[in-house]
């Protein structure tokens, strides 16, 4: 195994995350975007982790913080969504443009 | 290396299998039309980038994926939808219009991205599974030298925590607040 | 292996967590009318804070920790104390701010608080993952605090495209930081620094150089990362947005500092011209955009934006032309200093003017001088110093990024002039606030009570910012000693 | 020993121990040596007569109300005080010669050696205009008194007559042009008081400020000579200048031509040369005194004393540049004398007739005839302020300038018509009066100097004088009364300076008949010519016999001419109208047969080309300068509201605005979509990627 | 005197604000103890300015050497210091400076423009006070950056808030705006750009002086060393540059064609006090800085820079005087009077001989007293007819003589009649311009000469016009009836010494040459080598 073809679908799961969260409406899956992004990161940080194999296992730790950052992210994430859903009954961002210019 | 050997290789079979399926579920997650498939449809993402940590021979890392993720996240996520009342059957407009925009933006972000570690790192190999990085290594340096992150990062997770249910709770009347205090 | 712990290193951050516990336990025992309690606390505790700074200062020596991905150096003793100053302020604004309506204080003050610890851990990493840990830790509780004011659809609107932004550009920066790890192998910086040496500028570096700058860029909403400041600004809670936009951009700064100092300091020719570039668009877009700004807090975003050009504008130049980076980054610090400083005042004043006016609106301040002589002295003289008028501790401030820009190189030259011609644009809108307190009629009543004079604890914030500011400007030996600080980081030990 | 060359490393005028008893000046006369003294007490205290005037003005300004004649007598005390150190030097001058340039005071110095200084000079020169000014200047104050009783404003009249005589006496005693600048101007400014004295209606304030933007105009060349002089010496003293020239001293030789002109062209203003005369008639409309006074002694003849004052520079250094001059001298004192004929307003004649006077001074000067221009500089100053005054006199019987009015008033009004009788013959140049013997020097010295075809045209002019002269006296005084009310004869006051004018008109061109040395007292070409260097000018040893005859006779001839057209009809003198209405010729012609030939003389001659320099004045001149004006007002117009405020002031705006639009069109990025954000956010990113990576 | 030796500078620059501060805590309501503290705090300022002149010592010889030197370090880090002294050059300005506040504090005693508010126009116009002061004695680069912009914030405020509020098509806007508020940003935006250029031509010295010298510094009289042995002026284009960025901060301030038309706007707009300060001292910060500054640290700089600005000097002359006769507000026509008359100063700087750079400074010093006064005028009459249009004024003799008096004298002075102060100015600087430096175009300077003589008949003829419209004539109907007091006894005391000057420097310039001229000699010779005056003058050179 070659390390690039991890990292490309790493990218690849990027590039998808960045798409969910350009176009879809609804929070939620915004959020689900985020968590497609953050894992390609994963990904690259253990494929390094496996290519380097440092002794302190840096990439994995990295990794577990990561993962750890992410699940606190989607906490908040999840109150902000209610906190906004109990404000207008929607959960969909492009409604949210009373700020502007 | 050609391409012959190193699809001669069985893992790459493996891997080949978990990617396809990890790009297909993770390409409907952020198209379908469904808001509980769509989480699902992560489930199914995360588990295959966990088969490929176990490849890459992190179990510790993987097993904490599938827990904390599979385990908590999307749970997390279930509640969310559920709560949101959001239409659990398929739903038309879950996306803005002109989606071309930034499907060339994310296409054009991957072809950087590609394009960049194969200028950097070729056909650099990567250890094969068999040496795995045992749990106690990862022990170790994360309470030893990683301690000050450790413990912080627990405080992001306790401000999230605290924060999130602020956030969310419904506001109660002051005479609310109180008979509540008074219990 | 065992790691020897200096705890008085640590005693900011033991003494801030202690704050919070406290923090949390007054919260939960004490009934609603006595919480402000948990402000006083959260005061007390910063200000407590301090003194190890003092002690550590005395001493004066480099103690680093945790193979040396934990320091505690001058560089981040000053930052630690602009932090910890900065947040006081920030505390005493919040505290009438927070009375006065229904927020949830101990949370509010320890979200703050966990904030703020994030910020001191940032100021003493030497590690990426340190460096992306605090990071989280100062952002995350702001996305919650954005939205503080949960009936207001304007906050709940702010935190969203916070969190949603913040959360992108943590992505990007995490990619960043991944292929620096592949690329080095290491997420200390100066091993970082020793491998990046060996490497040749491939693609893949500018990649995650880049990426990184992004995540850092998004911190100190530099123009392209700059859409959100805009809008959470006029969304949050002004405190926050005091709190965001100087101590969560001074976060963002010392990151990017350290980064590209002690990591990167071998890649310059990649990422000076990328500073070059944010430092022009970041100035001159930012200045644009706040010429037609109606809303005081959006232009005081808008200024914000632009002055983070102009904190960038030293050591790009210094980068760019390859010269003198201790100069430079002198230069920033000093500038982020001053500004942390009267952009506090800047506030500070919004809060107090907004309670007499109910109002952000710039229009609605017309005379607000006639009822408040004092408020408009200080309306003037902290957008003045904004502006760098002299002798308000602004022309320092400016003054230090011209001396720094000041290098016979065609680039630098040409940021120069930019530079000056933007401060010259500042001023524009600038003294358009003072002209509406001062030299418009009003254009409607002034509600009841806005002859009240502001809080005591509002009054102590504008008292030590304008005090600053003032002295500062007279004095500016006194921000000067910032840069031995600066010659700590930037001579790399 | 002004030769000797230590003399050269500094300006004469300072370091020569002139002061020190008296000196002998080796230069002035090749044959014999003159004596000068340094007027003694008198000399040392002459500052008094620069300082009497201002006292006086700022008295009257204080306390002028409250006295009898609002504050005139101390005005005229002001000026007997003067006349008395005038007449002293004037005597001391006369009988033993009196040289002192040392009374010079610094009032302010740059770097080493570039020096301003206020003094006062004592030489031929300076005495006699002394002595001129305080004394003309002495009787039209006291006639004055008269003249504007119950007139309003008198004291600030008053006042501004002091300014005037004061500025006056600063510019001729002064010892370096800086000081002379300093009077120049001040006189300007007094004569803009004084001519739009009535300002509450607008033409009198129009003329002052024409005679001011006039003048102002011409002192550019003042100021532009006075530069380049002093920059070249080092200096601004005339005693400097005068060496330099007689020494022929080689980097003034070299400015000299255009520094002489451009002091000429100062010249110019000052004394109403053409085509700057314009100034002059308007000048009118000031109270008369005024005019006598600015007529005789102070304001027009100070460009004649420019031009004296510099003499040795045009004499030694810039003879180029006097053809010029002297062919500017000959059209004024021709052209401008012929306007007279046309003129109906009495003041108006008399005024023209100064100019072309001026002319014949300025003619002199310039030809190289130092004395004989000033000499009837002198003789003129009385005559022309006792015609003024009479003239005067009688608008102040008739309440009217118009000649039409007039008439037949010699029998009203006798003191006035003798002494007027008497000034227009000086003025004509009938022997053996005043003007007689310095028009007559004029022409000698023209004629010896070569300019033969202007010594003719000198002489038309002096029959043109007589001409007009004799058509004023006649319309005044002889034929019938046409003007309303009881004319009499004006009030003692106002007579008896006529008759103190009267005496010198008669009497003081003895005092320079050539050849002729009057006992006891040098003659008026020698203690004229007391200066630090000889003026080395023709003195006709002398009288040129066909010469006088010829002017005489021109003179008389048209006295004669005149007097046959204006002088037959005593009873209606309607044919004067024929001059100017040739709508009554024919009749006329058919009336007089006599008259036919003069009338065609005059007619053809006289009337059209009168009429055409007339025109030729109003239109073309004035029109120019009135043009000028008001092509610099359109100027100021276009400069101001096209250039400045849209112009300039609109880029500077349309760059604000720019950045204002700007501003506008930056705010559009701001949508409030988070997506958008978002998406700016990844592009930006990405495009940052693909310009580092590809691009730098 | 030695009290005076170490403190008379310093209490005179900063007196005024500490009386400022004084101000700060009488009530506003108490508005004699307003004036009469604010008057104290002035008139002590003036004394201590004049013991300053009688203490100096005219003898003391070359440039560079200042006297009541303070120099006491301030930001150690830049090696800038709180230095300051006076020499010849700025003696007469600092006087004047000191001299025209105190008068303006007199005249404003019962000349309050809406809204009135006595406490805040006395504090701006003492904070302002300092500023001024501040510049004239200022020897470090970053002391006189500081001083030169202080004076921004009160000026300002002057013209924002008292100034005149009637609306005004602005060209290059659509929508009306009040004149005072367009005024006040205009002037301030055009002040800070060039100060934000000058503010990089400093620290462009300052580098420089570290490569050339023995350490960077800001200090003005070891950078005029530097300058004077020509370290600034090796190859390259660094000394064009610096003098540019100068050239911009100061030329704004003078102000040169074409960055002038802030300077119309602002005297029309600012009170009258604001507008006598504007013009009697502000303006002359930018010459100053010029002679102080530009001239002795890059003089060769200067000999290229020379002959354009000679240009742009003559284009202001004849421009402002054009533009004079065009308008039909008097304020206006005397603001616009100073762009001609600051020309002649930049005329004589542009020389670069001792005569020329005397003359802008007495110069400078006569175009204060005499526009000041003008200012005064043009606001006591604006204060009595409420009107500035010269259609509507006219016959102003007749309804208040005295001031129409003093108007006439005054508008004579301004035209430079020889015998009153304007005319040194005019005068030498043509001197100067008709043999300037050697090494200067002749022709340039020379075309500049008789311009400029030109000139002086334009500003004739506008002084003439603008006497026309207000003084002569007949009043117009619509003042029927009305009653108007003349000068009163606040204003006499505030001209009449303005008057009394104006005539002693006429006819006695010493007192201003006496001071300026060995300093300004010894300037020229260390700047540019070789004594000028002794180019003048073929006798006294020994033929």
């Amino acid at each position: 195994m070659i390390a690039n073809q991890f990292l490309i679908l790493a990218a690849a799961l990027f590039a998808l995350g960045v798409y969910g969260l350009l176009v879809r409406r609804n929070i939620v899956l915004i959020l689900l975007s985020v968590e497609l992004m953050l894992n390609a990161v994963n990904i690259n940080l253990i494929t390094f982790e496996s290519m380097l194999d440092t002794p302190e296992a840096i990439g994995q730790v990295f990794s577990v913080f990561v993962i750890t950052v992410a699940a606190a992210e989607v906490g908040i994430g999840l109150a902000i969504v209610l906190l906004i859903f109990r404000n207008r009954q929607s959960a969909n961002v492009d409604e949210l443009d009373l700020m502007r210019w | 290396m050609s391409f012959g050997d190193w699809i001669s290789e069985p893992v790459n079979w493996v891997f080949t299998l978990i990617a396809v399926a990890v790009l297909i579920s993770g390409f409907r997650v952020v198209t379908t039309n469904n808001l509980v498939r769509a989480a699902l449809y992560l489930v199914a993402a995360l588990a295959g980038t966990a088969g490929l940590f176990l490849l890459l021979s992190a179990e510790f890392v993987a097993w904490a994926l599938v827990l904390v993720y599979i385990g908590a996240v999307v749970v997390l996520f279930l509640f969310g939808i559920m709560i949101t009342r959001a239409p659990t059957g398929s739903d038309r407009d879950l996306n803005i219009e002109r989606k071309g925009w930034a499907a060339l933006l994310s296409l054009a972000l991957f072809v950087v991205m590609a394009w960049g570690s194969i200028e950097a790192f070729g056909a650099t190999e990567v250890i094969t599974a068999g040496t795995a990085t045992s749990t106690e290594v990862l022990g170790e340096s994360l309470l030893g030298r990683f301690v000050v992150p450790f413990e912080v990062v627990s405080f992001v997770l306790l401000a999230a925590l605290i924060g999130g249910i602020t956030i969310a709770r419904r506001d109660l009347s002051p005479a609310e607040e109180d008979e509540r205090v008074s219990v | 292996m065992p790691y020897e712990i200096d705890y008085l290193a640590l005693g900011p951050e033991i003494i801030i967590v202690g704050t919070i516990i406290c923090v949390l336990l007054l919260d939960l025992v004490l009934p609603r009318p006595q919480k402000y309690w948990t402000a006083t606390v959260a005061v007390f505790g910063t200000a407590i804070a301090l003194l190890p700074l003092g002690a550590l200062a005395v001493r004066g020596e480099r103690i680093s920790m945790f193979d040396g991905s934990y320091v505690v150096d001058e560089f981040a003793l000053v930052l630690k104390g602009l932090f910890l100053v900065a947040a006081y302020v920030v505390f005493l604004q919040s505290h009438s701010y927070i009375e006065s309506d229904r927020y949830y204080q101990g949370e509010y003050y320890f979200l703050l608080l966990s904030s703020l610890l994030g910020s001191l851990v940032m100021a003493s990493s030497r590690d990426l993952i340190v460096l992306f840990v605090g990071l989280e830790l100062v952002t995350g509780p702001l996305y919650l605090l954005a939205g503080w004011r949960k009936g207001d659809l304007k906050s709940n609107e702010a935190s969203m495209k916070y969190f949603i932004l913040g959360v992108l550009s943590t992505a990007l920066l995490l990619y960043g930081m991944s292929l620096m790890f592949g690329l080095t192998g290491a997420v200390l910086f100066v091993d970082i620094a020793a491998a990046v040496e060996g490497l040749s500028a491939s693609p893949t570096l500018v990649m995650a150089i880049l990426f990184m700058m992004v995540g850092f860029g998004f911190k100190v909403s530099a123009v392209p990362f700059h859409f959100w400041a805009p809008d959470v600004y006029e969304g949050s809670p002004t405190p926050v947005t005091a709190y965001l936009s100087v101590n969560s951009k001074a976060a963002g700064f010392v990151a990017m500092l350290l980064v590209l100092y002690q990591a990167l300091p071998t890649a310059v020719d990649i990422w000076a011209p990328m500073l070059w570039l944010l430092a022009a668009l970041s100035m001159t877009i930012g200045n644009l955009s706040a010429l037609r700004q109606t809303n005081i807090v959006r232009l005081l975003a808008y200024s914000s934006i632009a002055q983070a050009g102009f904190m960038m504008v030293p050591f790009a130049a210094a980068a760019v032309s390859g010269s003198d980076l201790e100069n430079a980054f002198g230069a920033t610090l000093i500038y982020l200093v001053i500004f942390a400083v009267m952009n506090l005042g800047a506030f500070a004043v919004v809060i107090a003017g907004a309670n007499k006016t109910r109002s952000g609106e710039i229009a609605d301040w017309s005379g607000l001088a006639r009822v408040d002589p004092i408020l408009g002295v200080l309306t003037a003289i902290f957008f003045f110093s904004l502006a760098g008028i002299p002798p308000l501790a602004g022309w320092f401030a400016k003054f230090e990024m011209f001396r720094s820009v000041m290098i016979a190189d065609p680039a630098t030259i040409a940021l120069a002039v930019i530079a000056a011609l933007n401060a010259v644009v500042s001023l524009y809108y600038y003294a358009r606030v003072v002209k509406a307190v001062w030299l418009d009629d009003p254009i409607r009543e002034f509600p009841e009570g806005s002859e009240a004079a502001p809080s005591g604890s509002l009054r102590l914030a504008l008292g030590v910012s304008v005090a600053l500011t003032i002295a500062i400007g007279i004095y500016p030996s006194m921000a000067a000693f910032v840069r031995d600080a600066a010659q700590v980081l930037a001579t790399g030990n | 020993m002004a030769s000797g060359s230590p003399a050269k490393q500094t300006p004469v005028g300072r370091q020569l121990p002139l002061h020190k008893g008296v000196i002998v000046i080796d230069v002035i006369f090749a044959d014999h040596l003159v004596e000068a003294g340094t007027g003694g007490f008198w000399g040392d205290t002459a500052w008094i007569m620069l300082v009497t005037p201002f006292i006086a003005f700022l008295a009257i300004l204080a306390v002028g109300k409250r006295l009898r004649y609002q504050g005139g007598e101390i005005a005229v005390a002001a000026l007997a005080i003067n006349l008395i150190w005038a007449t002293a030097l004037f005597i001391l001058n006369m009988t033993e010669g009196v040289l002192d340039l040392s009374h010079t005071y610094e009032i302010g110095r740059i770097g080493s050696n570039l020096v301003f200084e206020l003094g006062w000079a004592l030489d031929g020169l300076s005495i006699m205009m002394y002595f001129l000014v305080n004394f003309v200047g002495l009787l039209v104050f006291i006639y004055a008194l008269g003249y504007m009783e119950g007139d309003r404003r008198v004291p600030w009249f008053f006042a501004a007559f002091s300014l005037f005589a004061g500025a006056m006496l600063i510019l001729v005693g002064a010892p370096n042009l800086i000081q002379l600048i300093i009077g120049w101007e001040g006189v300007g400014l007094a004569s803009y008081f004084l001519i739009g004295f009535y300002w509450e209606d607008m033409e009198n304030v129009k003329a002052g400020n024409k005679a001011f933007m006039t003048n102002k105009l011409a002192d550019v060349g003042l100021l532009l000579g006075a530069v380049i002089i002093g920059v070249t010496l080092g200096t601004f003293d005339f005693a400097a200048l005068d060496t330099a020239a007689f020494e022929q001293d080689s980097a003034l030789a070299a400015v000299a031509v255009v520094a002489g002109l451009l002091l000429f062209f100062g010249a110019m203003g000052k004394s109403a040369q053409f085509p700057l005369h314009i100034w002059l008639p308007d000048a009118m409309a000031g109270p008369t005194p005024v005019s006598a006074l600015m007529h005789a002694a102070t304001m027009v003849t100070a460009g004649v004393f420019l031009m004296a004052r510099t003499f040795p520079l045009f004499e030694y250094l810039a003879t180029e540049a006097r053809t010029i001059m002297v062919a500017i001298g000959a059209i004024t004192l021709f052209a401008i004398g012929l306007l007279a004929l046309v003129a109906d307003d009495i003041k108006k004649v008399l005024a023209y007739s100064t100019v072309s006077q001026l002319g014949y001074m300025m003619t002199a000067v310039a030809a190289g005839g130092y004395t004989a221009g000033l000499f009837h500089l002198f003789t003129h100053a009385f005559f022309k302020a006792l015609l003024f005054l009479g003239a005067g006199s009688v608008i102040h019987a008739v309440h009217s300038n118009y000649m039409s009015d007039m008439g037949g008033l010699r029998k009203h009004m006798p003191t006035t018509f003798w002494t007027f009788i008497i000034g227009s013959a000086a003025l004509a140049g009938i022997f053996p009066l005043a003007g007689f013997w310095s028009k007559d020097e004029i022409l000698a010295t023209l004629g010896h100097e070569g300019y033969t075809t202007v010594m003719w045209i000198a002489i038309a002019g002096a029959f043109v004088t007589a001409f007009y002269m004799t058509r004023c006296v006649a319309l005044t005084f002889f034929g019938t009364y046409k003007g309303h009310g009881h004319p009499h004869e004006s009030p003692r006051i106002m007579t008896a300076p006529l008759i103190g004018l009267a005496i010198p008109s008669v009497l003081f061109g003895l005092v320079n008949i050539p050849g002729v040395e009057l006992p006891g007292i040098q003659n008026f070409t020698t203690w004229l010519g007391i200066r630090v260097v000889g003026m080395g000018d023709h003195h006709p040893e002398g009288i040129d016999l066909t010469l006088a005859v010829i002017g005489t006779v021109a003179a008389l001839l048209g006295a004669v001419v005149g007097w046959l057209i204006w002088g037959r009809d005593r009873s209606t003198q309607r044919e004067r109208d024929w001059l100017e209405v040739p709508g009554l010729y024919p009749l006329l012609r058919r009336k007089y047969f006599i008259d036919d030939a003069a009338d065609g003389v005059v007619a053809l001659t006289m009337g059209p080309m009168a009429r055409l320099v007339n025109w030729t004045n109003d239109y073309i001149i004035d029109g120019i300068v009135n043009g000028v004006a008001a092509l610099t007002k359109a100027l100021g117009n276009v400069v101001y509201n096209g250039l400045d405020q849209v112009g300039i002031d609109g880029i500077y705006n349309g760059i604000s605005a720019f950045a204002d639009n700007a501003g506008a069109a930056l705010r559009k990025l701001q949508t409030g979509r988070v997506q958008q954000y978002a998406g700016g956010f990844v592009a930006g990113a990405l495009i940052l990627v693909v310009l580092f990576v590809w691009v730098v | 005197m030695e009290w005076l030796e170490t403190w008379g500078l310093t209490v005179t620059v900063f007196l005024p604000i500490v009386g400022a501060l004084l101000l700060g805590f009488i009530n506003r309501d108490n508005e004699n103890a307003l004036k009469r503290t604010g008057l104290a705090v002035a008139v002590i300022t003036f004394v201590v300015s004049l013991g300053v002149v009688a203490g100096f010592d005219f003898g003391a010889g070359g440039y560079n050497s200042y006297q009541f030197e303070v120099n006491e370090t301030w930001i150690a880090a830049i090696n800038a210091n709180y230095h300051v002294g006076v020499d010849g050059i700025s003696l007469p300005l600092l006087v004047l400076s000191t001299f025209i506040v105190m008068l303006a504090v007199i005249y404003s005693w019962n000349h309050w423009e809406e809204p009135k508010n006595p406490k805040a126009f006395l504090i701006l116009t003492l904070i302002l006070a300092t500023g001024l002061n501040g510049t004239f004695v200022a020897l470090d680069l970053v002391l006189f950056f500081i001083f030169f912009e202080i004076v921004l914030l009160p000026m300002y405020f002057m013209i924002g808030i008292w100034g005149d509020k009637t609306p005004r098509k602005i060209p290059g806007f659509s929508k009306m705006h009040e004149t005072r508020l367009y005024a006040a940003i205009k002037f301030f935006l055009f002040t800070l750009f060039g100060s934000a250029f000058m503010l990089l031509g400093f620290l462009a010295l300052y580098f420089e002086s570290g490569n050339v010298g023995a350490e960077r510094t800001f200090d003005i009289p070891t950078l005029t060393e530097l300058g004077a042995s020509g370290a600034f002026s090796g190859p390259g284009n660094f000394a064009f540059l610096v003098f540019g960025a100068m050239f911009l901060g100061f030329a704004v301030k003078v102000p040169m064609w074409p960055l002038h038309t802030w300077l119309p706007d602002a005297h029309t707009a600012a009170p009258t006090v604001g507008s006598v300060l504007l013009a009697a001292i502000m303006l002359k910060l930018g010459s100053y800085g010029f002679i102080r500054i530009s001239l002795p640290i890059l003089p060769d700089e200067a000999v290229s820079w020379a002959p354009f600005i000679a240009i742009l000097a003559v284009i202001g002359i004849i421009y402002g005087s054009l533009a004079c006769l065009a308008q039909t507000d008097m304020k206006r026509l005397i603001a616009f009077s100073s762009v001609g008359h600051m020309g002649f100063v930049m005329l004589g700087i542009a020389t670069m001989t001792d005569v020329g750079i005397n003359a802008s400074i007495i110069g400078m010093v006569a175009h204060g007293l005499i526009t000041g006064l003008l200012f005064f005028i043009a606001g006591s009459m604006s204060h009595r007819y409420h009107t500035r249009e010269m259609a509507r004024l006219g016959g102003n003799m007749k309804l208040m003589p005295v001031m129409g008096g003093i108007l006439a004298f005054t508008a004579m002075a301004s035209l430079g009649l020889p015998g009153l102060a304007g005319f040194w100015g005019e005068f030498m600087s043509l001197v100067g311009s008709y043999n300037p430096l050697e090494g200067l175009s002749l022709g340039v300077f020379r075309t500049a000469m008789v311009l400029g003589a030109i000139g002086t008949v334009l500003t004739a003829g506008y002084m003439l016009y603008l006497l026309q419209q207000v003084n002569l004539g007949e009043p117009s109907a619509e003042w029927e009836g009305h009653q108007f007091h003349d000068v009163d006894r606040f204003e006499a005391t505030a001209w009449i010494p303005l008057i009394v000057l104006i005539v002693v420097i006429g006819f006695f310039p010493r007192v201003i040459f006496d001071s300026t001229t060995d300093a300004v000699t010894s300037l020229v010779e260390m700047a540019f080598g070789g004594e000028t005056t002794a180019s003048i003058g073929s006798l006294t050179r020994g033929g």
